[in-house]
């Protein structure tokens, strides 16, 4: 298998990980943790589906968008970092109310 | 292969040699303080041989200034953290090993 | 030549994976922290060679950002989860 | 050089393994802080996985931001959530809830193994050879005032997908200055290694972010790049206690904030009103144009990380 298409579903992998541990876990650190390991995942695919020719260099434009894409990653990353922060403030607990354990 | 790859070959195993007592000393040292010298010699060591057998095979004056400057600032900042990070475990009362 | 760059590469990930043994095993966060470290120096010599096997000398830069910034991380560590902790639980 | 092949996929295969193992010991602990630790060390075999798909670009943004910001948000965040009483440990999910949903369980496992096999597919079914739009971007480069495929396409080409992107980080900034009744943390003035450690680099990290900016044009790096390593910069001097001095933390802090979107919106309407369309540069000047946008978006990337590392507004930084 050529390494394009090894990098892809590497990222894949991350994605589904990354929205198993979304889904499952109630931490909302581990939530942020997981929304930016499915970012990589995203990110990983762009990038080595824009190689996928060796005769000329990679695709510039995915490179573009991954590279605004990790900025905005981090500047969302710290909202919710923020976010995160004032509900264990107000609660006293990083996790949000679940019903069904109530 | 010329002169300068075989220097340049001898210089980056033994870089390798200097990483894998680094992680060595990683995993085996019994505490902290003792663990510290691993990132601070081992590796710097390390790094800074492969950075030698890199500079030997360098296209310019200014490559070679380049890789001699990450090696510096990797030392600069080794330093630094396990001074922080040694005194900052013995501040919290993180007990030295005796044997 | 470039037999040599890339297996001391694969040689130096290696070691980074053994490494993360530590990071797993603790036992204090400054055992996981210290680990961490020290993959950024591996990974700046790994960077180093693999910009020697490709030829392509702008790798380095990105060699350069890991060694100037190596400190950071280490530095919230010992100035931000350090000085909270000093009133909770002693020590570790 | 068949042992070549070889030993570059024995890499790539250690290297995407290493991810995945990475990616999934760090959701799967029960311990934050080392999930944090198991988080910043995936993000250094990311730079790696980057270099070996030939783009230098991102790695030099990951690797600014994932060395510089990001570690240090997080062991931040999780210090301030120490501070609140939170639990740094995930709670195990009670016995009774296990048992009540038993079958129900397994549910989302079985979803998202579709998931991923239903993504697998797709993406192996992608043409093997298809070279996207390199060579539109190859056709047009020489118009567009730089030589560094990846600069013309997010400065030029898709110009506005950049502006949008600078307009994201300035809410974000925002969110976190409206949630300001959150305490920052306070940081005591530097010990003197520290100290000497924050005077050595600071000025050198400017001195890189210049040159990353500059060389953005021609070969890897660009305003990203550059504003992150400005950012890094930010984060060690509020780390070693260095706050803006007052007079500086009203409008002249918001001035700089602004300046990247503003220098972006000025110039798309100059564009519009000379009669071109939004951000279509006129040829002779698009070299200069794209330089002027890309000092401004680094200035106020660089300020932006650092506010949001710093985390509440600065008036509410002098009122405590």
């Amino acid at each position: 298998m050529n390494m394009v298409f090894l990098y892809a579903l590497v990222g894949v992998g991350l994605f589904c990980l990354g929205l198993h541990a979304l889904i499952m876990h109630a931490h909302l650190l581990r939530k942020i943790l997981a929304f930016n390991i499915m970012g990589g995942g995203v990110f990983l695919v762009l990038v080595a589906l824009a190689k996928r020719t060796e005769e000329v260099a990679p695709d510039p434009v995915p490179h573009a968008m991954v590279i605004t894409g990790i900025v905005v990653a981090v500047s969302a990353t710290a909202l919710a970092l923020k976010l995160m922060l004032k509900v264990s403030e107000e609660t006293g607990n990083a996790e949000l109310p679940d019903e069904r354990r109530e | 292969m010329g002169l300068i790859d075989y220097l340049s070959t001898i210089l980056l195993i033994a870089g390798g040699i200097f990483f894998l007592a680094g992680t060595v000393g990683l995993l085996r040292f019994p505490d902290v303080y003792t663990r510290l010298h691993a990132l601070t010699k081992a590796d710097n060591v390390g790094l800074g041989l492969v950075v030698a057998g890199l500079v030997v095979q360098a296209e310019s004056w200014a490559a070679a200034g380049k890789l001699v400057l990450i090696w510096l600032l990797v030392l600069l900042a080794g330093a630094s953290i396990s001074y922080l990070i040694g005194s900052g475990a013995l501040q919290r009362g993180i007990r030295l090993w005796k044997k | 030549m470039e037999m040599v760059y890339m297996s001391l590469a694969l040689f130096l990930l290696l070691n980074l994976g053994a490494g993360m043994w530590r990071v797993l095993r603790g036992p204090a966060e400054v055992d996981r922290m210290l680990a961490a470290q020290l993959f950024g120096t591996i990974a700046v010599a790994v960077i180093l060679l693999l910009a020697q096997f490709t030829g392509n000398a702008a790798l380095r830069d990105v060699a350069l950002l890991f060694a100037l910034l190596a400190a950071v991380t280490a530095v919230a560590f010992a100035r931000r989860s350090w000085m909270q902790q000093k009133e909770d639980h002693g020590s570790n | 050089m068949e042992e070549m092949t070889l030993l570059q996929e024995i890499f790539d295969g250690l290297l995407g393994l290493g991810l995945l193992w990475l990616a999934w010991r760090s959701l799967a602990c029960t311990d934050m802080f080392k999930a944090i630790v198991l988080f910043i060390a995936f993000g250094l075999l990311m730079a790696l996985a980057w270099l070996r798909l030939e783009a230098p670009d991102v790695a030099l943004a990951e690797a600014a931001i994932g060395a510089g910001v990001t570690g240090a948000l997080l062991l931040s965040a999780l210090a301030g959530l120490t501070s609140t009483g939170a639990s740094r440990h995930e709670v195990e999910q009670p016995e009774g809830v296990e048992k009540q949903t038993g079958t129900l369980h397994r549910l989302p496992i079985l979803l998202l193994m579709l998931t991923a096999a239903l993504l697998g597919y797709a993406v192996l079914s992608l043409p093997s050879h298809d070279p996207g739009l390199s060579a539109e971007v190859a056709e047009n480069l020489a118009s567009s005032g730089v030589s560094n495929p990846v600069t013309a396409v997010l400065l030029n080409f898709r110009g506005y997908d950049t502006m949008l992107e600078m307009a994201v980080l300035l809410m974000a900034l925002l969110g976190v200055w409206s949630l300001a009744c959150v305490e920052s943390q306070r940081d005591s003035s530097a010990d003197p290694i520290l100290d000497m450690l924050t005077r050595l680099l600071v000025p050198l990290l400017i001195l890189v972010a210049a040159y990353l900016l500059w060389v953005g044009a021609h070969a890897p790096g660009g305003a990203f790049q550059a504003g992150s390593v400005l950012g890094a910069a930010g984060v060690l001097l509020i780390l070693a206690g260095w706050r803006l001095p007052s007079r500086l933390t009203g409008w002249p802090l918001r001035l700089v904030v602004l300046s990247g979107p503003a220098a972006f919106v000025a110039i798309a309407l100059i564009t519009i009103l000379i009669g071109g369309r939004l951000l279509e540069y006129p040829t002779e000047h698009a070299g200069t144009l794209i330089l002027i946008i890309e000092t401004m978006a680094t200035l106020s990337i660089g300020v932006t990380l650092a506010a949001l590392f710093l985390g509440s507004s600065p008036e509410h930084e002098e009122k405590q």
